[in-house]
């Protein structure tokens, strides 16, 4: 089954919906059942992290998530925040202590999860994830894949 | 699906019972009913995650911002938890090592460190 | 709630990813849970005829639907199909007998309802529809709202 | 949710009743069904509707289809449908004119022109 776009507004309402339509979409191409709730979870990771980006630096644009039947079922989630803000987010592992020592949680700002603790739960969660500055422009593209049936 | 949430006592233990997704939508009611329950003098809280379908990195933002508030006053969190694709994302996270995760409320109120 | 914006392939399988999404994001928009059937028809309607119009005129250009809350929920379904061939389906009745006579379909082919009856439905079912030819392009626009909570 | 088929027979009646939903994905393998019937000479097909969730202009061409063919061999092809949402689509598209429509399979069953 061919291809979806589809663009949302930086809110976070719309990362269910970006959910919702990964998942019908995932399931109708054929990927496995028990890839789903991975599928639902790793999708959602990067469009709250891209919605935060948003909020804070494009609140504007629309963020892009395409899905694709490539032999694979690809996932690609695209924002539109800046590169260089975004370096920090590039390595999941960063500022995060390594996922072994929490610690450092209880330094952070009320809660909130550091920089790049989406994109670390999305690289312990997923096998074929690559995270990459878009190129064409500003913003990072997140791109992952699953097997298909 | 919504978020929904319930909250009883036992002795000086707090039961908050959480249903439905938390994810970056619900998880701002979340975060205020624990900032509540810690403004009020709860500092012993065990959340019931066992009615939760969908759990993502907001809401172990808002557990672990939880879990600070009640340390703060030598509290505890709990967490009562046995479905497998939610402990996998504390597994993942290496929030395990945070969170001390019990398989049933009884289990959990009746803990002491 | 602002924009969402879904772009599909030409295939009956994203027909229902369309319903799927219009459906959420009205829902979540606040519109009157009586509307949501008729959305769910009429956004189907309306990606239906584009999908057989791809198929046939534009099968590897993208069909695209835009949500917007704009005081009214606003759905926008916009095809690439020719707007010469499209000529025949702006008038939902053309060709349809005034939907009262309905001996015409027994000529018709194997029971393929005559183009525009998908609009015709559309007509009859939603109170505020506008067919216009896209304009800054190939293709037709079919602009529906329904009011918010 | 995906179309579900199942035939039996009743006399020289067959009744086909549909679940789930008949749209531009499901309606072919209606049509087919119908097809089938009609080249293995049921001609009467009464068509229960009332597991239907979901049914659009495709889905009325299919059912139009099917009366075409078997009006072909001077049979009919009756409905059964109470749900409002449903009917209100025959109402509409003016084919409350064009199909008996009965409020059980029963009466279906037994009407005769
Ligand atoms: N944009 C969306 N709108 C509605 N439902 C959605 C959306 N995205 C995902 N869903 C899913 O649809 C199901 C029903 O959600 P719904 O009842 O609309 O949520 P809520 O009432 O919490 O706003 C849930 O499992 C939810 O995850
Ligand atoms: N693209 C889609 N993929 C899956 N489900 C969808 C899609 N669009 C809409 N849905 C809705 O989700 C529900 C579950 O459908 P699903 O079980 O995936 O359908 P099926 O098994 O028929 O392919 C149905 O009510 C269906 O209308």
């Amino acid at each position: 089954m061919a291809t979806v776009r589809l663009q949302i507004s930086a809110t976070p309402a719309h990362v269910r919906t970006a959910r919702l339509v990964a998942t019908a979409v995932a399931r109708r191409s054929g990927v496995a059942d028990s890839a789903l709730d991975e599928i639902r979870l790793a999708v959602g990771e990067a469009c709250s992290r891209a919605v935060s980006l948003h909020e804070e630096f494009a609140p504007h644009e629309l963020i892009t998530l395409l899905l694709a039947d490539q032999g694979t079922f690809v996932v690609t989630v695209r924002d539109m925040g800046p590169t260089g803000a975004e370096a920090r987010h590039i390595d999941p592992l960063e500022g995060f202590d390594g996922l072994g020592v929490p610690e450092t949680f209880f330094a952070g700002n009320g809660g909130r999860m550091p920089a790049g603790f989406g994109l670390a739960l999305i690289g312990g969660l997923v096998d074929d994830v690559e995270i990459d500055p878009a190129g064409d422009g500003p913003g990072t593209v997140v791109r992952m894949s699953w097997p298909l049936g | 699906m919504d978020l929904s949430l319930s909250t009883r006592n036992e002795g000086d233990r707090t039961i908050v019972a959480v249903g439905g997704e938390i994810d970056v939508y619900t998880a701002p009611k979340l975060r205020e009913q624990l900032i509540d329950l810690v403004s009020n003098g709860s500092y012993h809280i065990v959340v019931d995650l066992e009615g939760v379908e969908f759990l993502d990195s907001t809401g172990l933002g808002v557990l672990v911002g939880g879990l600070k508030r009640v340390r703060a006053h030598d509290g505890s969190l709990r967490l009562v938890c046995t479905q497998e694709r939610i402990l996998k994302i504390f597994r993942i996270t290496g929030l395990t090592k945070v969170f001390p995760i019990h398989p049933s409320v009884d289990e959990a109120v009746a803990a002491r460190d």
